[in-house]
């Protein structure tokens, strides 16, 4: 019995298929892959067709934390159970609506160089947080406008708190 | 030949610092035969330096202010252990001359400049009046005591762009280019609240900009019986922000004439300052090879390791000995450069996010080692990297014959290099080597900023391994899953369970 | 100057190896821009050599013979790889003339001498006549072809004490030093039965056993085109059962007068037996200067770094340009030795036990670093140290200015070395490090055995220091189980699931 | 309430009492104690009264093997009732009666150059053990006679697999 999953890495997706024999199959193109655990929980080594990898491997909150051959990729592998399941939810949500600036590191907000209501361009600083003794300026994703402003000047903040809610531009 | 007695001296030394320099100088101590005392913050308990160390002390919560910068615990466990002397390693104290007198007056023994010697090197704006004075070609900039309003019609008459500094301090901080002179206010604020920041002082200058030159700079040796000399040069032109990210010795720009010149220079300027131990002229270097001295370090440099290489003369020891009252082991003449040293730094930084600061636990830590390759570190695993220190976590140096056999060197170190637990910029200098500009050493300090897609520019695509191996540990993890509950289908909770067993964070 | 290109080119390499000179040797391809080929065996799947290669395939079965000696499946992977060369490392098949004529057969690169001039060199009753045909003086000892009986009444003829020396191979196997000629029989019985178990040929010579000699080496390099150059000596005489475990350069025993004597010597027998590619003379030096060639090793050696850490020269990058057809990049008068280095080999031997070889899982490794420390290894955490393959696992190596330099450089990273899991001779090289005679280099290749007690000639007693460590940890397991079973008492079976989860052996 | 241990160290005994402050009084003197553990099960920095040592520790068959800055140590820490119960079960095993000689690691048996009922000098080789391509001889720990030989030559043995027994001589 061979298993086939969508495998999607940074924004592709390809069609992988595990044979019964180990072998693996990607867009109709076969591998003998050897992959082989070593001491620990996360490292590996791949033998591909005799290509020699080093994997680093973590699955965390759903994707793998890929690290091979020093380069990182974050890889979402989904059965087809899944793959149904995510088809009846909709889509992904895209950069629409309201977006939550977070703090991306704990810091301290030395500047808002913006007001509420302002229009902003996308990669407009919007915070400048100072952490580990540099200042960091946090820009906008896409544009938009300036909807809501949740964090003070001088104020220290948390990793992942919302510092600035940036609405879309009325159209 | 100088020769070492293996005979474990009573001196003991206590090393005023934390992470990679503090392990350095521990190391230092241990072959000279010397005890060595650490001290640490509740962040650094179990680091490194304290494992290293033979002693070693509490002197208070993390933050650096309310320890590795309060001059009186660290006085205090001086006396208390018994120490002879205090290395200050670079950054924290080490161009306090208050420390520096603090530590005289408790009868120690100061491992630097004499504090007279550091408050007139180690202020920029009276450094370039003793430059001058000896006479070294400066930078034009302004004069010491203006403020924000003068300094901005000063900087009008000198005409853009100009270059606004810090007085004190050194790594970047409290710098800032400006070429519209609209930016020029808000940049002076940011400089000073920077430098008000990192060195207490947010006193700030203006200098002439000079574009596309290279930062080239002279490490000098100076004993206390009147002997000093230069150990050659290092470029540092690979800047991000002001801070040097790869450093190298020798120079791929400087040839043995413009060598001779500016250490010629670099040493006046030293004896006019009276400048005892170890010290870095640090000099802007244009196309045509003039060379306007910036300013100086009155202390020990992150990037020593690449003149020690060239040298083959270790300046962590010879600072030691000289502060001793021993003269320097070498005279001008012995020193012949050898080979090619290249250093990164490793900082734990994201690349691929814009260089932010990553904090998190090392989980793991696989060094580079083999032929030419030398690590500086203060990393074990288990570490916490977090926001009270400098983001710099490591450093490696390669060695090898030529420029060349160091660039490659340094390639295949740095595909060796594995941290796991926090992102580092790794990633980053392994496309820099790949760079065709880096590899024929064509950069000035402008590179980094003239060239902001480094990080996309070379990669070998390897999306379909890394595909693959995540689709058969998927597929793994789903058969034992099969397995473990009965083939009834997988289990969020039994899911949970394994994913748990397995959380080691890979960034 | 010699120059470097950074070009990857589309060579590729088959290392017919495992263990740390695989590392070695794959990171040379890598600084060349080389491909690498891994072979492995069952017990080397997950070795760092398959993981540090380009690609890897395996040859077989655990024991050597089925695997790293199988010439044919080397040669098959060879071919199905598209390799253009193959090095053999050191051992295995390094200096079988068989296996480097079936190389040449399969139309690949042989990176080593001819098989004509290995048949010559390698076998070591040739190698003495060649050497005596070019001058060069010799241990006298028994011409080829003797059966026991024979070696026996010539023992008796050259008088006590004697050496039984295999004619095939090195590193010590097959040797016994017989000072009893009642002895003898069974030393021949001994060595006989080694050689054959090492080699797979039992040939075994006499020679006059010269006491209290030093073991002094010259490192050859030579190409294609005539030309012929020695990097300076080595000196190995700290041996044990005739293995060396300590290696330095220069050595502290030899002057500029000998080594230019010792290096002429060594170039005119290499010139006479036509060696192309790395080589090394080993000599027997008495207390008079006088030296003896006692065999060739017609491959790259175990101790190779020292001399690459005082010439600057990468031996291995050199052996494979020179396999290409290269020139020399250096010719004699740019060899210039700079600073002292030594190498201890770290084996999975017990020290505290008479050396017995130590197996098990290898836990945790912490490796020195800083300046002036090399290390060369194949080792990983997860390794099984096996029964099968030489029990060397690492080589420290470290380069100071001095020999006073290096020894307490040495000494430091000795004590920054930790290997959990396996026991290995750390602790051995500790002592070493401190012994007054290895200090002075005041040693021959006796010294170890005049030295049998130098396991308990030294230690900072830390006895109470370690019992107080258990004890806490004794306390806190027990406050820990009267917690957890509700203070009833320590509960057995708490104390083991307890102990399950805690189960990493520390050797 | 303070707790009191015998803590034995090559051969050498100690009586150590762990305070309820966390602090450490062996033979009358008192030291602070701080000993931390590093990341995972094995490894600790100690700070006694200042002085820094390195400490990897692990409990095997009832002893803690103890790496103090790179160097080994064996030691027995017994609680008074462990201890009272020792005293009921009498006093250690010596080099007394019957000892078996076991291989200290697996390997290959070369040569017994002993003979059952021989008489044997301390230190004199029972058995020369290949391993590692190395011959080892297995020597008498102390004087006695060959009881009984239970391997071959040639034969492949077991880690810690009996060779032989050696008796006492007759007195």
């Amino acid at each position: 019995m061979s298993t086939t999953y969508s495998t999607y890495v940074d924004g592709e997706e390809l069609e992988i298929t595990i044979h019964q024999d180990g072998s693996v199959e990607v867009e109709g193109e076969r591998f003998e892959v050897d992959l082989q655990h070593i001491s620990d929980q996360v490292v590996y080594s791949m033998l591909m067709e005799g290509q020699s990898h080093e994997v680093y491997a973590s699955l965390e909150e759903g994707a793998w934390r890929i690290l091979l051959d020093g380069e990182r990729y974050e890889v979402t592998v989904e059965d087809e159970r899944t793959k149904r399941l995510k088809a009846f939810q909709g889509p992904d949500k895209k950069l629409v609506g309201d977006l939550q600036i977070k703090a991306p590191m704990p810091g301290l907000v030395v500047k808002i160089p913006v007001e509420i209501g302002q229009s902003i361009a996308a990669n407009q600083p919007l915070v400048i947080l100072e952490a580990m003794k540099m200042e960091n300026e946090l820009r906008a994703p896409r544009a938009g406008i300036v909807k809501e402003i949740r964090c003070e000047t001088r104020q220290p903040v948390e990793l992942h708190q919302v510092l600035l809610i940036l609405g879309e531009e009325p159209t | 030949m100088p020769t070492n007695s293996l005979n474990p001296s009573s001196r003991k030394i206590l090393v005023a610092n934390r992470g990679e320099i503090a392990v350095r100088v521990i190391r230092a101590c241990q072959e000279l035969g010397m005890q060595s005392v650490a001290v640490y913050s509740d962040a650094d308990r179990n680091a490194l330096h304290v494992r290293y160390a033979n002693e070693a002390y509490h002197i208070g919560p993390a933050p650096a202010v309310e320890s590795y910068l309060r001059i009186d615990k660290i006085i205090e466990v001086a006396k208390k252990s018994g120490a002879d002397a205090v290395h200050p390693g670079y950054g924290f104290l080490a161009e306090n001359a208050a420390f520096a007198r603090a530590v005289e007056a408790a009868g120690l023994v100061f491992i630097g400049p004499s504090a007279e010697a550091m408050d007139l090197m180690g202020d920029k704006v009276s450094a370039r009046e003793t430059a001058i004075a000896a006479g070294v070609p400066v930078v034009p900039g302004s004069p010491r005591g203006l403020n924000d309003d003068e300094l901005i019609a000063f900087s009008h008459e000198l005409g853009f762009p100009v270059m606004v500094k810090a007085a004190a301090g050194g790594g970047g901080k409290g710098m800032r280019m400006v070429h519209d002179p609209a930016e020029l206010e808000n940049s002076l604020a940011g400089a000073r609240r920077e430098a008000k920041a990192a060195f207490g002082d947010d006193t700030v200058f203006i200098e002439k900009l000079i574009e596309n030159g290279r930062h080239i700079e002279i490490q000098i040796l100076a004993d206390q019986h009147g002997n000093c000399i230069y150990l050659g040069e290092r470029e540092c032109s690979i800047q991000r922000r002001h801070q040097k990210l790869v450093e190298e010795a020798p120079s791929p720009f400087v040839d043995e004439q413009l060598r001779e010149r500016m250490g010629a220079v670099a040493v006046a300027a030293a004896r006019r300052a009276s400048y005892v131990n170890a010290g870095t002229m640090e000099f802007l270097v244009d196309r045509d090879k003039n060379f306007y001295f910036l300013e100086m370090n009155t202390r020990l440099q992150v990037e020593h390791p690449v003149t020690e290489l060239v040298t083959g003369i270790d300046i962590v020891k010879e600072q030691i000995r000289i502060a001793f009252g021993r003269r320097l082991r070498y005279r001008q003449e012995d020193i012949r450069l050898k080979g090619h040293a290249i250093e990164v730094r490793i900082t734990a930084e994201d690349p691929y996010a814009n260089f932010m600061p990553s904090v998190g636990t090392v989980t793991s830590i696989v060094e580079p080692t083999g032929p030419g390759v030398r690590m500086e570190s203060g990393m074990y695993e288990g570490m916490e990297v977090s926001l009270y220190y400098d983001p710099m976590i490591a450093k490696l140096i390669v060695h090898g014959d030529t420029r060349g056999d160091a660039v490659v060197r340094l390639r295949r170190a740095l595909r060796e290099y594995r941290i796991l637990g926090v992102k580092s910029n790794i990633p980053f200098h392994r496309r820099l080597v790949e760079n065709w500009n880096f590899q024929a050493a064509n950069f000035d300090t402008g590179f980094l900023a003239a060239n902001p897609d480094l990080m996309d520019d070379w990669i070998p695509q390897q999306k379909r391994a890394a595909a693959i191996a995540a689709t058969v540990l998927a597929h793994r993890r789903r058969q034992q899953a099969l397995v473990m509950v009965g083939g009834v289908g997988d289990s969020p909770s039994q899911w949970k369970i394994d994913g748990r067993r397995r959380a080691i964070h890979l960034w």
